[in-house]
């Protein structure tokens, strides 16, 4: 069962940030290990669409319709990024309020919310 | 504890065998293209582009782009939302050294035009309005590091970043008022600009229209969430 | 129609009267034997007439309203319908309506009627010893059910006439075992029936303060002696009628003397019944109220539930 | 002409991006344009209803003109256009409900953010390409996110980090899973995939369609996905848990059932359904039990709500049409009578500032309007006739004794006896129990009232009289079920197949 | 044009609803009564018809479900029984409502009865179970939670095991109406007999059985069942638990009728016969038993008048149970017949209550006493209602006691006729104990100024008696009627006379002869000396003088030796069982919530990891 480089990368990518998020206490390391979830996913989807031997799908003069790599994963990739940054971002926000209301981050405590 | 550690490493173990075994049998290499190829061979007739990545992502996928701009739109949103204070001021003491104010100076225009370069020529070249725009932001942000009291212009930057998104829904649907499809590229398709200069700048249809519209549109929302994650709230 | 009518009427007079006459003389010779066994003389055999007379005549009576009085008079009433039930010979009135539920039910229901009586006296003791007597109702009940049920079983009919006339082919029902059981438990719940000494916690005569007899004086107490003795005649007649085998004599050529002959008959069942029912009373000290509902909840109930198996079998 | 039904998902962006511009304007003006926005797009849901219900035939939008494997195409079914419609007047009351209902101050934000959650749950519904369905489902669960954590107190943020941790998680494996298909297929439109689905290896067929459910089930709070959806609801501004339990779980499920009988080619299909029977009876039953001592009362009807969720969940992975259909009354009935509830304890919340079972002693006398219309949600959830879930309960109990299911549907029973217990706790509460502090009968908002007493109407119509609501929901679950018909609908370019 | 089932069954629901919404004090009671007496009048008038044609047949399409109801010979006796006493409870209603919620929720469980006895198919049998049982538990909600609580999860659990009964003989007949159903167990019952294997498994047969008998047997309160009907007959208006007992306690009887209809060949084949009566039969019978010697104990240790009425109705349902588990035609006919009877005096006793506790305002029986001189008719109404009761013979409660004995022991089961014997005992012993304890003895000074019944009450209750000495006289009325079910002549004799071949019995003899009795007495009585009245004061106490202050009497705890002889027994309750299981399903459920979502976001993120690891198991 041979996977090329790139999917073990991806893979491995994934279950590092789920490691992360399953075992750190940190609020901010689980949010890094989500990200970087995030990250691994997109190498996998972009992996998928590298065809061995073909180069950028940007067809200028030396590159014909069956030499460029498959485009659509890209496209999809550059759509999953930005919707990474975008978790990120409110993750990070409202890691700020917690902060800024609790004084902590350690996720024992953020514990209000139960039963 | 170590307990908790080994069971989480043997589970990931399993769910990573499994990807594993399922990936196999989607070889790395292999042409497994499809609507792909068909792309490939009619970009350049259908959309004038040179680059297929931005002719998928604006023209054949524009919906997902669409998509794509109100996700980084709610982010901001988000996260001015939630940043929100009554009193919000900058509490950074200590200015920028001298090498970095000056170097700010100089430098912000050239980030700002080469981030404009990106997006006007996503077309053609790698990379499209989101990098644009990211660059854009970048300089935005080195001015936040260099020099401790200043301050994006809110109000204005979240008039353009609205009127951006405006601008984009209506390409769209002057796209569905002549083509009597949403997101028609009327300029390519209809008015046929550009067909015969391919591989130069004024080409692709609405391509370069959308991208100058999301890089600003990206440049302006990202600068906003660095300007309200920088400043610490009062009560 | 209208003869027939005044016939019936007559026949019923007849009977009552009988009924009545007996059932005093059952009275005194229950007082006779008693006393005999007691080695006393006791009084001669018409002395509960003249008790029942002289309280008939008394001048001064007093009454606790409606209820009080109507309850007295429906128990007279009810023992009167039940009489009329039990075949007695050939000449009983609704001898074709003698259903055996029936007739147990209205043996019972003077009980009820006695009680209304008692308890709208508003006499706390009244109340006392119309629980008392409730209980043992209530106590009786479970065997004198199996017992009912084992002879509706045994001869596949409720008609008290029909199980007579079976009795007359094949011979009397004690001489079968589940309808023997029967007999026995029958026999020990007429013990309470009757008020007899085991089981007469309800009319006791030391509970006379307590029981529910204590408001009655003057007519009341009359009326209730008459049914008392129309009670024991109709209690034995119908034990004497289903277990002992009735008497439908037809030897004789005219009519009423067949009638004579197993009056007669009857008469002797009758009277064994009740010196078996005397015997018992005489030397058995009274039990209290809970006793005797755990003694009929046990012996009585287990004799009577084995004879009703044993019939449906 | 049809096209123009793409104005669904038009407007409410471009009104979006027209608030700041508003508020530049005034500061005030921005809740009523909300409501005007929430208004026209109620009108184009109902034209685009009737026109899809009137002419029989699914409406095709093709986004940039290119027929469907190439270009995205929105697909607006019987079931898209009667649940559009649904959102669309969900949104619309509890715009109105909002004005009042907001006072956190940034309200341009949560204008924004609102019309971008109904835009997010309108896409998901409609849309006819995987990806797409991710990008929506990302739209919705983002939005949702920031609207979790709109109060900006403790409680919500703490809820938010949880729902943006689990989410985060689900929606990188849903990620995953089209990857493999796309890899497998090289397609990403709905249609093709399920024409094509037969084809795919077993393996990978198995794996793609498990993480999808799996990305899908933490949107659908299936049992242990949905850990994070009490802490969201009770944390989150009254008119948006309403949202959330009346469409945005529902978009979820969608979702969910839309995949799985695209994909009823593929080998394990049998053991995904039987996986989702097992899970959709775990959340009935921990959802009921978890309701069962609630002092918070929007906890408690969380706790219910996601229990209903579970028993559609249930119907949907029957695999019969019957079951299919009954699930989508439910989804239906249960909208109607979440939004309502979740809605009047918002207004008693605002009212008397709280919501625990001591503020709802004695409501009968303080908020008769409200108590009543809470007595009459709590009534119809228990499943008594006349009323409108009950006749959705009854279809789905009965597709499921069909489909042999009877150990579940005893289960399920079991746990609508305790989910009996808690509601009629709270109706004795609210009218035979006396508060323990005096307090004298507050003027109910005539405009709230005229809302739920719309709703209350709405239940006992649908009770009374469902044949109507039956043959919409019935042609609605063709639409899901029927996949031949559905690839036979999507006018797919015939030089791309394989 | 709507058809008149349609008519019968909704308009006591529209009325009820109109009533709710006007509120005006006076017009809702006269929109209620009219509510209660259209179907009753409907009901009269399709007497009529049913001479003429077998059965009144309407069908209607909602939700994808065809609802099919029938008016035959059966459910008319039924539906009268709701249509009198209903209407008699509404009528006593009408002067104890305080509020306009009753009246809507009363009239939805008339409507929901109405509609149980009409249907003819499940779907819309268990629609209407479900608006009964939902209307009376709102009459008792107003009431007191806790017994409406227990009430409603018991009539639920039993309304959802039907449910699960229903769909289990959907997946496996297909259908869901009353006639298709009995082909196809009458076909498979043959099939079976022929050897070929049957649709429905034995297991299967045992499930539905065992899931309708829990269904009707907490409707009926059969014994292990019976836990809520004391407190909910109690904890409502008094008048309306009239109708509760007296009408709803009937859907559950005959639910256990439809148990015969649908499954009874297929269960005869299934489980075959002890003796003369089916094995299933015995069952409901040997419950039914046990219900009546439960609820007649019960009922005589009772210290509340509400709670005895409660439990001797559970105890005469017993009854019923016991006449229908026997299985022969004449026995279900006797049960029916004491259905009708005890509907009657049951819904007589419940108003005597009402009026007692309007009047009084008491319901214990230590506060009561003396009542009889101050509220005559009222009593005279009791007198008639005990008799009634505890089988006196010339009413009507003695003419079914004697066919449902009859029947039994003619089957020839022992044990039952033993356990009916000791019934009808306990009937004299608790009825006796309410009449001590409220109509005689000391009256309580606070008492004195008691009126009588108000106008409404009293006409209810004077119908009510009326129907009971009327069928009480003339049996023979009720027994063509019964006829009519089974089609042949089971029950002969004219209309004073029931014959059934090995027990005769006239009811108008016997009170010929009982009056001639009483006059004799009478004769004998006013030969006597006049009589002086005596006040209640004037008893021989042994010397000590009874004032009004120094009250004695034995109101309270009437029978102490009968709870001393049942002290083993009285310790066994199911009612605590029932609650201990909710105490301890109510713990599971925190411990579980508490431990489940715990608050921490790794524990939820576990959860996931779970999930994927069984995905991944399952797949690989």
């Amino acid at each position: 069962m041979n996977i090329g480089v790139y999917y073990f990368g991806a893979i491995s990518l994934m279950l590092i940030g789920l490691y992360a998020i399953l075992v750190k206490k940190n609020l901010l390391k689980i949010l890094v290990g989500l990200s970087i979830m995030e990250t691994g996913v997109n190498l996998l989807l972009i992996s998928i669409g590298y065809i061995a031997g073909r180069s950028a799908p940007i067809l200028s003069e030396g590159i014909g319709p069956n030499q460029a790599v498959d485009p659509i994963p890209q496209a999809l990739v550059l759509t999953a990024i930005v919707i990474g940054v975008a978790t990120t971002a409110l993750a990070l926000t409202v890691a700020i309020n917690l902060y800024e209301t609790y004084k902590t981050l350690n996720i024992e405590e953020l514990r209000r919310l139960r039963g | 504890m170590v307990m908790k550690r080994a069971l989480a490493i043997l589970t990931l173990l399993i769910i990573g065998y499994w990807m594993a075994s399922a990936l196999a049998n989607v070889p790395f290499g292999a042409d497994k293209m499809l609507v792909a190829q068909y792309y490939l061979n009619h970009v350049k007739a259908q959309t004038g582009a040179v680059n297929a990545v931005t002719a998928v992502v604006v023209n054949y996928r524009g919906f997902d782009t669409l998509g794509e701009v109100t996700v980084l739109f709610i982010a901001s949103t988000g996260v001015a939302a939630l940043l929100w204070r009554k009193k919000r001021e900058r509490t950074a003491e200590t200015e920028g050294s001298i090498v970095l104010t000056t170097g700010a100076r100089l430098l912000f225009a050239f980030i700002v035009l080469f981030g404009a370069y990106i997006f006007i020529h996503g077309h053609l070249t790698p990379g499209g309005g989101f990098p644009g725009g990211a660059t854009i932001a970048t300089a935005f942000l080195m001015l936040y590091l260099a020099f401790s009291a200043y301050e994006i212009p809110h109000r204005s930057f979240e008039v353009t970043e609205g009127l951006a998104g405006m601008g984009y829904v209506a390409v769209g649907l002057i796209g569905l008022a002549i083509g009597s499809y949403f997101l028609f590229d009327w300029i390519w398709q209809t008015w046929g600009w550009g067909h015969s200069n391919i591989g130069r700048l004024f080409s692709a249809g609405f391509i370069p229209v959308i991208y100058t519209i999301i890089g600003i549109k990206v440049g302006t929302e990202l600068s906003g969430i660095v300007d309200s994650m920088v400043k610490e709230g009062g009560e | 129609m209208i003869t027939s009518m005044i016939g019936i009427a007559l026949k019923a007079f007849l009977i009552l009267l009988y009924a009545t006459f007996v059932g005093f003389m059952f009275m005194g010779i229950i007082r006779i034997v008693t006393a005999r066994i007691h080695r006393r003389v006791g009084p001669p055999i018409y002395q509960p007439i003249l008790d029942t007379i002289k309280l008939l005549s008394k001048k001064s009576n007093i009454t606790h309203g409606l209820i009080y009085d109507f309850g007295v008079l429906y128990a007279l009433g009810a023992t009167i319908l039940a009489l009329m039930f039990i075949p007695l010979g050939s000449i009983s009135i609704l001898r074709a309506y003698g259903d055996l539920i029936l007739i147990t039910f209205l043996l019972e229901i003077p009980m009820l009627g006695i009680m209304f009586a008692a308890m709208s006296s508003g006499n706390p003791w009244a109340g006392l010893g119309s629980q008392r007597a409730l209980l043992t109702l209530l106590a009786v009940q479970v065997p004198l059910g199996f017992a009912i049920v084992a002879l509706a079983e045994f001869y596949d009919t409720f008609s008290t006439y029909q199980i007579v006339m079976a009795q007359q082919t094949a011979g009397w029902s004690i001489t079968y075992l589940p309808l023997l059981l029967a007999a026995v438990a029958y026999d020990i719940v007429l013990q309470a029936m009757f008020g007899k000494e085991p089981f007469d916690i309800m009319i006791a005569p030391g509970e006379i303060s307590l029981g529910p007899m204590v408001e009655f004086g003057g007519k009341h107490m009359g009326i209730l002696q008459i049914q008392h003795a129309i009670a024991l005649f109709a209690e034995t007649l119908f034990f004497s009628n289903i277990f002992l085998g009735g008497a439908v004599v037809t030897a004789f050529a005219s009519s009423i003397l067949n009638t004579l002959a197993s009056l007669g008959i009857l008469l002797i069942k009758q009277l064994a019944v009740l010196l078996i029912a005397i015997f018992i009373g005489a030397i058995f000290p009274r039990f209290t109220i809970d006793q005797a509902a755990r003694f009929y909840w046990k012996w009585p109930t287990i004799i009577a539930a084995a004879g009703a198996i044993l019939a449906a079998l | 002409m049809s096209q123009y039904a793409s104005l669904l998902i038009a407007l409410p962006l471009i009104s979006a991006f027209f608030v700041p511009i508003i508020k530049a304007i005034g500061k005030k003006v921005v809740m009523p344009f909300l409501v005007l926005i929430t208004a026209i797009q109620m009108g184009m849901a109902t034209w685009v209803f009737n026109e899809v219900y009137t002419t029989g035939k699914p409406i095709i939008i093709m986004a940039g003109g290119f027929r469907p494997p190439v270009g995205i195409n929105l697909y607006i079914g019987h079931f898209a256009a009667l649940f559009v419609l649904i959102i669309a007047v969900a949104s619309f009351f509890m715009a109105i409900f909002s004005m009042k209902a907001i006072t956190v101050e940034p309200k341009d934000k949560y204008a924004m953010l609102s019309l971008l959650l109904m835009l997010g749950a309108t896409g998901m519904i409609s849309t006819g390409d995987i990806f797409n369905l991710f990008v929506f489902m990302e739209i919705t669960a983002i939005s949702a996110y920031a609207l979790t954590a709109y109060n900006k107190s403790g409680e919500a943020s703490e809820a938010a980090m949880k729902y943006i941790v689990l989410g985060g998680i689900g929606s990188s494996f849903f990620l995953v899973g089209i990857a493999l298909i796309y890899g497998s297929l090289g397609t990403l439109n709905m249609a093709q995939i399920a024409q094509l689905a037969g084809q795919m290896n077993p393996t990978v067929a198995q794996a793609a369609l498990a993480m999808l459910v799996f990305g899908l089930g933490v949107e659908a709070e299936l049992f242990p996905l949905n850990a994070w959806a009490p802490d969201a609801y009770q944390a989150a501004p009254h008119p948006v848990t309403a949202m959330f339990s009346a469409f945005v779980v529902k978009a979820g499920l969608y979702a969910l059932a839309r995949i799985l009988y695209l994909t009823h080619a593929v080998g394990s299909w049998g053991h995904i359904l039987r996986l989702l029977i097992i899970l959709g009876t775990l959340t009935v039953v921990i959802g009921e039990f978890s309701a069962l001592r609630q002092t918070n009362v929007k906890r408690m009807f969380a706790y219910s709500s996601i229990s209903q969720v579970g028993f559609i969940a249930v119907g949907f992975a029957l695999g019969t049409q019957a079951g299919v259909s009954a699930s989508i009354f439910h989804m239906v009935n249960h909208a109607i009578v979440k939004a309502l509830m979740f809605m009047a304890v918002g207004y008693v919340a605002l009212e008397l500032g709280g919501v625990t079972l001591e503020d709802f002693k004695g409501l009968g006398k303080v908020m008769p309007l409200t108590a009543f219309a809470i007595t009459v949600g709590a009534i119809s959830i228990i499943g008594i006739p006349l009323f409108n879930v009950f006749w959705s309960k009854i279809q789905l109990i009965l597709a499921a004794m069909k489909a042999g299911k009877s150990g579940v549907i005893a289960l399920i029973l079991g746990a609508s006896l305790v989910e009996a217990v808690y509601y009629i706790r709270l109706i004795h509460l609210m009218w035979f129990e006396e508060g323990s502090r005096e307090r004298t009968r507050i003027k109910e908002n005539f405009v709230f009232g005229t809302i739920m007493l719309l709703l209350v109407a709405l239940i006992i119509i649908i009770g009374v009289a469902p044949n109507m609501t039956w043959n919409i929901v019935q042609k609605a679950s063709a639409d899901i079920y029927n996949v031949a018909q559905y690839i036979k609908n999507v006018p797919l370019l015939p030089g791309v197949s394989p | 044009m709507i058809n008149e089932l349609m008519i019968i069954i909704f308009t006591p629901l529209i009325t009820g609803v109109i009533a709710w919404l006007l509120d005006i004090k006076g017009l809702r009671e006269g929109i209620s009564i009219l509510g209660a007496a259209v179907p009753l009048a409907y009901l009269i008038q399709a007497h009529q018809t049913l001479t003429s044609q077998p059965s009144i047949q309407y069908s209607i399409v909602i939700s994808g479900f065809k609802f099919e109801f029938l008016l035959y010979h059966l459910s008319w006796i039924f539906a009268m029984i709701a249509g009198v006493v209903g209407f008699a409870a509404v009528l006593g209603m009408a002067s104890t409502t305080k509020d306009s919620y009753e009246w809507l929720f009363a009239l939805m469980s008339l409507t929901g009865v109405y509609g149980i006895f009409l249907a003819d198919d499940l779907i819309s049998f268990f629609i209407f179970w479900e608006i009964m049982t939902f209307g009376s538990f709102m009459m008792v909600l107003k009431y007191n939670r806790k017994a409406s609580l227990k009430y409603f999860l018991l009539s639920v659990l039993g309304a959802y095991s039907m449910l699960l009964a229903i769909g289990i003989l959907y997946a496996k007949v297909g259908a869901l109406d009353f006639t298709t159903i009995q082909q196809t167990l009458y076909q498979d019952a043959m099939r079976g007999v022929l050897g070929t294997n049957t649709l429905l498994s034995r297991n299967d047969m045992l499930l539905i059985f065992g899931l309708f008998l829990i269904a009707f047997g907490v409707k009926a309160g059969m014994f292990p069942l019976h836990v809520w009907a004391p407190d909910a007959y109690s904890e409502t208006n008094q008048s309306y638990t009239a109708m509760f007992s007296g009408v709803l306690s009937k859907a559950g009887v005959y639910g256990m009728l439809v148990i015969y209809i649908l499954l009874g060949t297929r269960l005869m084949y299934q489980f075959g016969r002890i003796g003369a009566a089916p094995k299933f039969g015995y069952v409901i019978a040997f419950l039914g038993g046990i219900t009546i010697i439960v609820g007649g104990l019960l009922a005589a240790l009772q210290e509340d008048i509400r709670k005895l009425f409660a439990y001797s109705s559970i105890s005469q349902v017993g009854y019923i149970l016991v006449g229908i588990g026997v299985g022969s035609a004449l026995s279900i006919e006797a049960a029916i017949y004491h259905a009708i009877s005890h509907a009657l005096f049951k819904g007589l006793f419940f108003l005597i209550v009402a009026t007692i506790v309007l009047r009084t305002g008491k319901t214990e029986f230590k506060d009561m006493g003396g009542l009889a001189e101050k509220m005559p008719i009222t009593f005279a109404m009791t007198f008639v209602a005990i008799l009634s009761l505890a089988g006196i013979p010339p009413l009507v409660g003695f003419a079914s006691k004697w066919l449902l004995f009859e029947a039994v022991i003619h089957e020839n089961m022992p044990i039952l006729g033993g356990m009916i014997f000791f019934g009808s005992a306990i009937g004299f012993v608790y009825l006796i104990r309410f009449t001590y304890a409220v109509w005689f003895g000391q009256r309580p000074t606070d008492l004195d100024d008691t009126k009588d019944t108000p106008i409404p009450l009293a006409i209810a209750m004077g119908i009510l008696a009326l129907l009971n000495v009327v069928f009480g006289i003339a049996p023979g009325l009720v027994a063509t009627e019964l006829n009519k079910i089974f089609g042949k002549e089971i029950i002969k004799g004219t209309i004073w006379e029931l014959n059934i071949g090995f027990g005769r019995y006239n009811g108008l003899l016997i009170t010929i002869w009982l009056v001639t009795g009483i006059v004799i007495a009478g004769i004998i009585y006013f030969l006597g000396a006049k009589v002086r009245r005596v006040p209640v004061t004037d008893t021989y106490q042994g010397g000590n003088p009874v004032t009004m202050e120094y009250n004695l009497t034995i109101r309270r705890n009437f029978f102490l030796p009968l709870k001393e002889t049942l002290a083993f027994w009285l310790r066994i309750s199911f009612d605590r069982l029932y609650q201990d299981i909710g105490r301890w399903v109510e713990d599971l459920a925190e411990t579980l919530r508490n431990y489940i979502y715990n608050g921490n976001v790794q524990a939820y993120a576990w959860y996931l990891a779970i999930i994927l690891l069984i995905l991944a198991l399952w797949g690989v």
